[in-house]
């Protein structure tokens, strides 16, 4: 088994909603509740789930862009929430994010250069040669054409800006990648184009991703371990293949489902659920579910299920699976 | 709703012990012994100190504003110090005329604007557009004291149709009103234009247009109700501008208002009357807002106060 | 909540490879009105700056047996009570209006940008702090603020471009602010942040440009209102000494002569009109071709 | 008045009942006389109150509530004898009793009255029978009785000082012809008919209503459309082409108003009388004339102006550019120099000091122009405790001593006693002789032994020029012309007690 | 049956600035028969929107339909008054928008958002209008369609948005409902449901659907028939089974290849080489030569004509071009 590159313990984060007599604080959106798992280095970690549902929240606190309410995150050993100032700036080197918005992700008023050669500059690259060396080593890597540096970034397609935030991301040689959505606002031809160049940046540098996407078909396509997220909760993780070919989690089942399959022969029966997500500011107690849930037990409306090994490294967090 | 209410009193509160001390300090940064105004020309040294001391002016500004707030929170306003009238019986006498001042100015302001904004809108890049565009740029462009002698000249000297300044009837109304409204007026078309402009391009209108609605249905039913949402607020601020107004309006117009109160007090450094008035101003502005915002919420059902 | 899938698309698809300035100036000429007064703006800073150079009289050549003339070829708007030629002394108080108008609310620009950056981008008490106080001056009409600070600090050209700028402070503060609240969550600014840009790097390089387009609209907005407070606060006896052309101080000099002499009156009323609109009409154009939402 | 021969123009215009709107320039601010210390709220009052004497249109000094006085020759004890016929308002009996009550509530140094300093000077009020009073003063004072003609001087009753205490300010009763009706802080003042009026017949109006207008372009406005009946005073610039108008008439007065630009006499350069007096000559009084008070106005000739007490004609200074040039020459000053020049911020106070600076600009005295607001300006004047601190080298200002009577002319405005802070000498002119003079003149009751002193006097001023004298300033009112006998008076106050409507 | 209910032909749609023409819809034919389901479908930019629109007669000003003719249950759209074409939209014919978070006016209720609708095309009573809201409320799936009227569209979630606006497009019982992108903004879950409901409203009520997606995944599910677009023209429809059986045109061949199958597994993505070009610089001859896997000289030079293949099918590749040229008649 690899080793674990990052390690997330009860992770949450609570957001404040004031209301109340001068603004007290006395309501919390629930974006992301108690979660945990590990990143192992060199793969490609699928996190999937609904709108809403916390993941990038959870990125994002990866990312130390958010602080979590509880939890740690460890790397390398070290807990990264400790980390303040300076230190928590130099370690960033070592984490990078790609976004799902390749237009709003890039600042218009600089140049591709500029933009690729940011990371560089704020790490003390001192030297112009060596950055510019360094720029277009990088822009050939994701495939870019290097007589475009000098370019904007809304002179391009949506595709090349990804490729560009790719480069950006790639240029401190970082261990973990976040993709948060990278494709979902690409066509599905560029789209392809995106995850076939991660796909081979990760043989090549040997890079971990957080793959996260709301596609079950792209994640199952690019990830080797997936979580399931529903409503800031992990409720089932798994093996890639396991996860497929034996979903446990009556949401997952539901939601594999209800994938439309491009196949006009391939005829199944759907699993429709009913009704609508529960708001994160107020989320049902028991398990998250239960609402929506077709085989919910009366269990499920009082008791919150824990997410725990069912079969090996298939977690999952459901009262059908508990023994009693 | 109304806890709502209560609690957007409270907050107002330190905002303004804030502007107490702020205008205290304010007023008696301002060069010039009140004292010594009030003693009037040929007085004497010994005068003026006979004064200060009866002014209570001799102590030192901290006491000064200590005693100042200890009156304040009791309601009482003090004395006007050139006058030697209870402050708030100055104010309340010159209240009324300056209120239905700006609420006059206000509300013809707000028909005007309207009107031309919406119809500036509609017509986008017509000629309608453009004239009711250069309307308002005009009138946003005028000094209101010049606008308000030249309409003196034409209006009432010349033509006679109204008084020329004064307050006598409700005719006395018509031109400071006008005079005073004008840059709101333009304001409130302006933005009235792009509010709507941004409105109409918002997807719930094309829904509108697929319903097969009309066209007049759209623009005053759909439209408008959306686009007063950000008009009414900008309104609420554009107040701040009608008080400011008032002291020139009120200049040239000869009127018995608190704007001229307040010219008069500064000249006077009648500390008194102005940390009164400027409070007022203040207080005023605030719940103005206080009123635009809870309009907001009629306007606006996502805004639940609760 | 829910993503919505290549909204950007048709937009950025749009623009074609010309540079952020051609393409700002085939916006701009499209707004005619606009444009138009934007050349108007140019020949005024032209008339500003050679203005002085070209004028028939001297602003101080004085003529007590040539006073209050109406328009004539010799005095193209007439004479003032002095018998002083109406039209150089328009010319040549363009100078002055416009550099009140202009330094006015640069410096309000200027600390209000810097404050609205701060309390938007660092939030919490600083904001609270930066916004309580600007409420507070928000709250003080404007007008009665600038003759505050007039009382204060004297009379004076200077002095009035204090006032002018004290109070621009606090709306270039509230704008600049929302701007760099909107600004601050763009997807850019975090990306720079997770790549460890410090905060000085994120505000002065990051969100300030993106808040400049406001700023710039608003500033030319401004102008206009501060060229308006300045001629006020000289009708009320309390802008620029004599012998300055000032216009608002020409007008209020006038307005004894309203009924003898209107011309003297009404010439600097209209230079005054004419100038601020031309800042009006220029700022709306500028405010459409650069789209910031600015509720003013 | 000038508005008698206009003819054609004139359109005839008439009144409808017998109440009158008088448009004034500022807001009343008190309606006590002897807590009063302006000209404007003094014509309100002059309606209801009444002095033991007055003054008349010549500013004469006439008896009124008085039918005669007597002073010592040392002029410390004056005696009156008071008419029978008089009641306040009120009801009040007018006597003796009455007026010493006003008077020891003036001169009581508790008093926070404004007047107070103008009446300390009596030591004692005696009432030596029902219609007899006498005073004491505790120095020699020769221009007591001008004092009593004062309005500050008149009297109010007693009763109602009583009743209402510090609000009497706000329901003032005095023995005038005609009664508080209302009044509003900065805004209108009625007044009506007292029907019980002792003078037979009078007043022959129902009501008098003023009414602040402080913008001159729509105070003339109102009188225009006849919202006014009179307006007082007329912008300078309109009074040509008022009269004769809409049934406008423009009476031009004299007043005792002098105009000046005071040079700070302590300071350089203008400790040097050349200077002082090459700027006398430097500046053109007929251009002033013209250009400032649009030709309303007269020559100067003294430091006091004719129609007060004592006034004696000196020679004028002649506009005179190489004389002046060559009296800088001779005080060392051959390129001139700079100096800054102080006013308010009314449009004439700037027009002024604007026209000075054109005029000084010729023999290259250069001047920067200060207008400054009321408070400030008082302010940066009243704050220096000593000579050699004061920041002031030019002022141009206007004197009108209300008391019609040299003393008050001079005093404090050129008095070594006078120096700011204690009051208005603003040149900082200070001379053995000069104060050896007033001092006479204080001194007696004697008009002869007044006389000579305030002749030797004003030579003496004239000759050391500590100003530059400017103007004789003119009292301008607009009144339609079915208004008869109202009139200013020179000291700037109106008398409007005979007023009547004329077809 | 077989009379098409809409009849597209030769539409060019364009965005007129003052020095150039943008044409975003150019020589698209197509027809839909009564209560038949047909899919357009094409990748972002594509002009799916536009073709909508245009035929809405909805275009935002500057977009102007150049050429072209929309015939619509036997009346030329094009030339109609815009009262009859106002009485026509919401009524014969109805839209439902991709957004459904901005599409309700969030200022009204939901309850007058329909209803207004129902009493202006059917003059009948508010009362009877408020029944038929509520009903047409619970045809879509919404529980509590009482108290839903009274909500105001913040209140709800995007899903019951949708239905709403499904709800409003449906409640003048439509022949025809122009869905451009429903479901796009929806998570897969509830985007489940709503393609439930349209299937659910088609097959009682017999409406003819205009589906227009860029996922090929739910054209599989939904449709009859497919058109497929590229760069504002169609290169490929057929039945919906020959074509994803057999595609045709190398772009959608290579479309079909991008999209990632569930339990597919295969290490590479299928992809197309670079990206759909500008409308202001559109290439010569066939505007996919550039990308097209297949490219032979001819394509570089001249434009393909959409042209019938076996199978039923038309193509506009030169691939398939056969002897017959296509003439516009039925298809
Ligand atoms: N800054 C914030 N303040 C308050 N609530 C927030 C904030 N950011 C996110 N949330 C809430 O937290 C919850 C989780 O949000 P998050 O963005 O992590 O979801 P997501 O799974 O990434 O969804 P999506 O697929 O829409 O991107 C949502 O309900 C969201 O409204
Ligand atoms: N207002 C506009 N002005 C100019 N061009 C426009 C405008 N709206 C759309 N376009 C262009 O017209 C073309 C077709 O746009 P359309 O909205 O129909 O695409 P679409 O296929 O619906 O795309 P999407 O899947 O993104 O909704 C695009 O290239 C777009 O850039
Ligand atoms: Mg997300
Ligand atoms: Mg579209």
């Amino acid at each position: 088994m690899r080793e674990p590159l990052v390690t997330v313990r009860n992770l949450k984060k609570y957001y404040p909603i004031r209301s109340g007599f001068l603004g007290r604080k006395n309501k919390a959106i629930k974006a992301v509740d108690n979660i945990s798992f590990d990143l192992k280095k060199g793969e490609t970690f699928g996190l999937v789930g609904e709108s809403g549902c916390g993941k990038s929240t959870t990125g994002r606190m990866l990312m130390m862009l958010t602080d979590p309410t509880e939890g740690t995150i460890t790397f390398e050993g070290k807990n990264m929430l400790n980390l303040k100032g300076e230190q928590l700036r130099k370690e960033r080197r070592s984490f990078q994010m790609i976004f799902q918005d390749p237009y709003a992700s890039l600042n218009p008023k600089m140049t591709i250069r500029a933009i690729i050669e940011e990371p560089l500059i704020i790490h003390g690259f001192k030297e112009k040669e060596e950055r510019s060396n360094r720029v277009d080593e990088l822009m050939k890597l994701v495939g870019l054409n290097q007589d475009q540096a000098d370019r904007h970034a809304h002179e391009f397609s949506g595709g090349q800006r990804q490729r560009i935030g790719i480069a950006r991301a790639l240029a401190l040689n970082p261990q973990l990648i976040i993709a948060d959505e990278p494709v979902s606002a690409l066509d599905v031809s560029i789209q392809a184009q995106i995850v076939n160049l991660l796909q081979d940046l990760q043989k090549k540098l040997g890079l971990t991703y957080l793959f996260i996407s709301h596609d079950l078909s792209i994640i199952e396509h690019i990830s080797d371990r997936i979580a399931v997220m529903y409503l800031g909760n992990i409720v089932e993780l798994s093996t890639k293949t396991d996860l497929y070919a034996q979903p446990l989690h009556p949401y997952t089942q539901a939601l594999i489902s209800a994938i439309p399959r491009p196949d006009p022969l391939d005829k199944r029966e759907k699993i429709v659920l009913k009704g609508d997500i529960p708001s994160p500011e107020n989320p049902p107690a028991g398990c998250p579910f239960h609402t929506r849930c077709p085989k919910a037990l009366d269990k499920c409306r009082v008791e919150k299920p824990i997410l725990s090994e069912k079969q090996s490294e298939h977690f999952v967090a459901c009262h059908l699976y508990t023994q009693p | 709703m109304s806890r709502y209410i209560v609690r957007r009193i409270v907050q107002l509160i330190p905002i303004l012990i804030m502007i107490s001390l702020f205008v205290f300090l304010f007023v008696h940064l301002i060069p010039g012994d009140p004292a010594r105004l009030i003693a009037g020309q040929d007085a004497t040294a010994k005068d003026v100190a006979v004064v200060r001391q009866k002014l209570g002016l001799d102590k030192p500004l901290a006491v000064q504003y200590v005693i100042y707030m200890g009156q304040l929170f009791q309601g009482d306003l003090g004395l006007s110090l050139k006058t030697q009238q209870p402050v708030i019986q100055l104010i309340s006498e010159r209240f009324m005329p300056t209120f239905w001042l700006s609420l006059f100015s206000l509300l013809w302001a707000l028909a005007a604007g309207l009107v031309v904004g919406v119809i500036s809108a509609t017509k986008r890049n017509k000629w309608q557009d453009y004239l009711g565009m250069v309307f308002a740029v005009s009138g946003l462009s005028l000094p209101s004291f010049w606008l308000g002698l030249m309409l003196i000249q034409l209006f009432a000297v010349v033509l006679g149709l109204v008084p020329t300044g004064g307050l006598d009837s409700w005719t006395s109304y018509i031109l400071p009103s006008f005079t005073l409204g004008t840059g709101i007026a333009a304001v409130i078309a302006r933005f009235t234009r792009s509010a709507l402009m941004d409105v109409l391009k918002e997807d719930y209108i094309r829904t509108g247009k697929a319903k097969g609605l009309p066209r007049s249905r759209i623009v005053w039913g759909h439209a408008l109700r959306n686009a007063m949402i950000p008009v009414v607020t900008m309104t609420g601020m554009q107040f701040g501008f009608l008080l400011g107004g008032s002291v020139v309006v009120e200049t040239v117009f000869s009127w018995p208002g608190l704007g001229r109160l307040l010219i008069d007090s500064i000249s006077y450094r009648d500390y008194t009357v102005i940390q009164a008035e400027i409070l007022l101003f203040s207080l005023e502005f605030l719940l103005i807002n206080l009123i635009v915002d809870i309009i907001y919420g009629f306007l606006n059902p996502q805004i639940r106060y609760d | 909540m829910n993503q919505v899938v290549g909204v950007h698309h048709s937009v950025a698809k749009n623009q074609k490879s010309r540079s952020f300035y051609s393409l700002f100036f085939a916006k701009l000429r499209k707004q005619k009105l606009s444009f138009a007064a934007g050349i108007c703006i140019l020949g005024l800073i032209l008339v500003a700056v050679i203005g002085p150079l070209l004028i028939p009289y001297k602003i101080t050549d004085v003529d007590y047996e040539a006073s209050l003339q109406g328009p004539t070829l010799k005095h193209w708007l007439g004479t003032d009570p002095y018998g002083r030629d109406i039209f150089s002394r328009i010319i040549a108080g363009t100078r002055i209006s416009l550099s009140v108008g202009f330094f006015s609310v640069l410096i309000g620009a200027v600390i209000g940008s810097f404050l609205g950056l701060i309390a938007g981008f660092y939030g919490k008490w600083i904001d609270s702090i930066i916004m309580r106080i600007s409420d507070v001056l928000f709250a003080f009409p404007g007008m009665i603020l600038a003759i505050g600070i007039v009382a204060i600090l004297g009379p004076g050209i200077n002095n009035v471009v204090i006032a002018v700028s004290v109070f621009s402070v606090p709306h270039f503060a509230r704008i600049v602010r929302s701007s760099t609240l909107s600004a601050r969550t763009a997807l850019y600014v975090e990306a720079a942040q997770s790549i460890g840009a410090k905060n000085r790097r994120l505000i002065f390089y990051h969100i300030f440009p993106e808040t400049l387009s406001t700023i710039i609209v608003y500033f030319t907005m401004r102008i206009g209102t501060a060229i308006l407070t300045a001629a006020s606060l000289s009708f009320l006896g309390l802008g620029a000494q004599p012998p300055s052309p000032e216009w608002g101080a020409m007008l209020s000099s006038g307005r004894d002569y309203l009924e003898t002499a209107p011309h003297i009156t009404i010439f600097p009323g209209l230079a005054i009109f004419f100038t601020v609109l031309v800042f009006n009409l220029f700022g709306d154009g500028l405010r459409d071709v650069l789209d910031p939402k600015i509720k003013d | 008045g000038c508005g008698t021969d206009k003819g054609g123009s004139s359109k005839a215009v008439s009144k409808n009942g017998k109440d009158i709107v008088v448009g004034l320039d500022g807001n009343f601010i008190s309606l006590d006389p002897q807590d009063t210390n302006d000209n404007l709220s003094y014509t309100g009052e002059k309606t209801m109150f009444e002095g033991l004497v007055g003054f008349d249109k010549d500013m004469k000094v006439i008896p009124v509530l008085a039918t005669s006085y007597k002073a010592s020759d040392d002029a410390k004890t004056f005696t009156f004898k008071l008419r029978k016929d008089v009641k306040f308002q009120d009801g009040t009996p007018f006597n003796a009793e009455a007026v010493k009550f006003n008077f020891d509530r003036v001169s009581d140094p508790k008093s926070t009255l404004k007047r107070h300093s103008l009446f300390a000077i009596i030591k004692e009020t005696k009432v030596i029978d029902e219609y007899t009073v006498q005073f004491k003063l505790s120095d020699s004072f020769g221009a007591m009785i001008n004092t009593f003609a004062h309005p500050a001087g008149m009297i109010v009753s007693p009763t109602a000082v009583k009743k209402y205490g510090k609000d009497f300010m706000k329901h003032p009763v005095g023995t005038g012809p005609y009664k508080f009706k209302s009044w509003t802080q900065g805004g209108d003042l009625k007044v009506v008919k007292n029907t019980d009026y002792w003078k037979k017949g009078q007043p022959k109006l129902n009501s008098i209503t003023f009414t602040p207008i402080p913008e001159d372009g729509a105070r003339v406005a109102k009188l225009q459309t006849g919202e006014a009946d009179l307006i007082f005073p007329v912008p300078l610039v309109q009074a040509k082409k008022l009269d004769g108008k809409n049934g406008i008439d423009i009476h031009i007065t004299d007043s005792i108003r002098q105009l000046y630009m005071s040079m700070n006499t302590m300071k350089k350069p203008f400790n040097d009388v050349k200077v002082r007096q090459a700027l006398n000559y430097a500046v053109d009084k007929e251009a002033y004339q013209k250009v400032v008070l649009n030709g309303i106005g007269s020559e100067i000739d003294s430091v006091i102006a004719p129609k007060v007490q004592f006034y004696e004609k000196q020679t004028p200074y002649d506009y005179d550019l190489s004389k002046a040039k060559q009296l800088l020459r001779e005080a060392g000053y051959p390129n001139g120099f700079s100096a800054t020049i102080w006013s308010g911020n009314s449009s004439e106070q700037i027009k002024a000091m604007e026209f000075l600076q054109q005029q000084l600009g010729k023999i290259n005295v250069k001047l920067k122009v200060v207008p400054m607001e009321t408070g400030t300006m008082a302010n940066k004047i009243w704050s220096v405790s000593n000579p050699d601190k004061a920041e002031i080298e030019l002022y141009y200002g206007g004197w009108s001593p209300s008391t019609g009577d040299a003393d008050w002319a001079i005093r404090p405005l050129l008095g070594g006693s006078s120096l700011p802070p204690a009051s208005y000498n603003t040149a900082y002119y200070k001379d053995t002789k000069a104060d050896a003079l007033i001092n006479q003149g204080l001194q007696s009751a004697d008009s002869t032994i007044r006389g000579k002193a305030y002749a030797a006097l004003q030579k003496k001023i004239w000759n050391d020029a500590p100003w530059v004298y400017l103007a004789t300033q003119k009292n301008v009112v607009g009144v339609k012309s079915y208004l008869k006998n109202m009139y200013v008076l020179p000291d700037g106050t109106m008398n409007l007690n005979n007023g009547e409507i004329v077809d | 049956m077989n009379d098409p209910l809409l009849k597209v032909s030769h539409l060019q749609t364009a965005f007129v600035h003052d020095n150039h023409v943008l044409k975003a819809v150019n020589d698209l034919s197509f027809s839909i028969r009564k209560g038949e389901t047909v899919a357009l479908v094409g990748e972002s930019g594509c002009g799916k929107s536009v073709t909508s629109l245009s035929i809405m007669r909805l275009l935002s000003e500057g977009a102007r339909v150049l050429n072209g003719s929309i015939w619509f249950d036997g009346v030329d759209l094009l030339t109609l008054p815009e009262k009859e074409m106002r009485a026509i939209r919401g009524n014969d014919m109805a839209m439902v928008f991709q957004e459904p978070m901005t599409s309700l006016n969030p200022v009204y209720k939901i309850g007058k958002q329909i209803e207004e609708a129902i009493i202006y095309h059917k003059k009948v009573s508010k009362h009877e209008a408020r029944t038929r809201t509520i009903d047409i409320l619970r045809q879509v799936g919404i529980p509590r369609a009482e108290a839903v009227i009274r909500e105001y569209p913040y209140q709800l979630s995007g899903g019951m948005r949708q239905r709403v606006m499904i709800a409003m497009a449906m409640v003048c019982e439509p022949k025809l409902l122009i869905a451009d992108e429903p479901t796009t903004a929806l998570d897969v879950t509830i985007q489940a449901q709503i393609l439930d409901l349209m299937k659910t409203l088609n097959r009682e009520k017999g409406t003819a659907i205009l589906l227009i997606t860029h996922d090929l995944g739910v054209v599989a599910e939904m449709c009859e028939r497919v058109f497929v677009m590229y760069c504002g023209k169609i290169v490929e429809s057929n039945d919906v089974k020959a074509l994803f059986a057999d595609a045709k045109h190398p772009y959608t061949k290579g479309l079909l290849n991008a999209t990632p199958k569930l339990g597919q597994h295969v290490d590479h993505l299928g992809s197309i080489k670079g990206s759909v070009p500008n409308l202001n610089n559109l290439p010569e001859g066939c505007l996919f030569a550039p990308r097209c896997p297949n490219v032979m000289a001819v394509c570089q030079e001249k434009v393909p004509e959409l042209e019938l293949i076996e199978g039923g099918g038309l193509c506009r590749c030169f691939l398939h071009k056969r002897e017959s040229v296509f003439q516009g008649g039925d298809f």
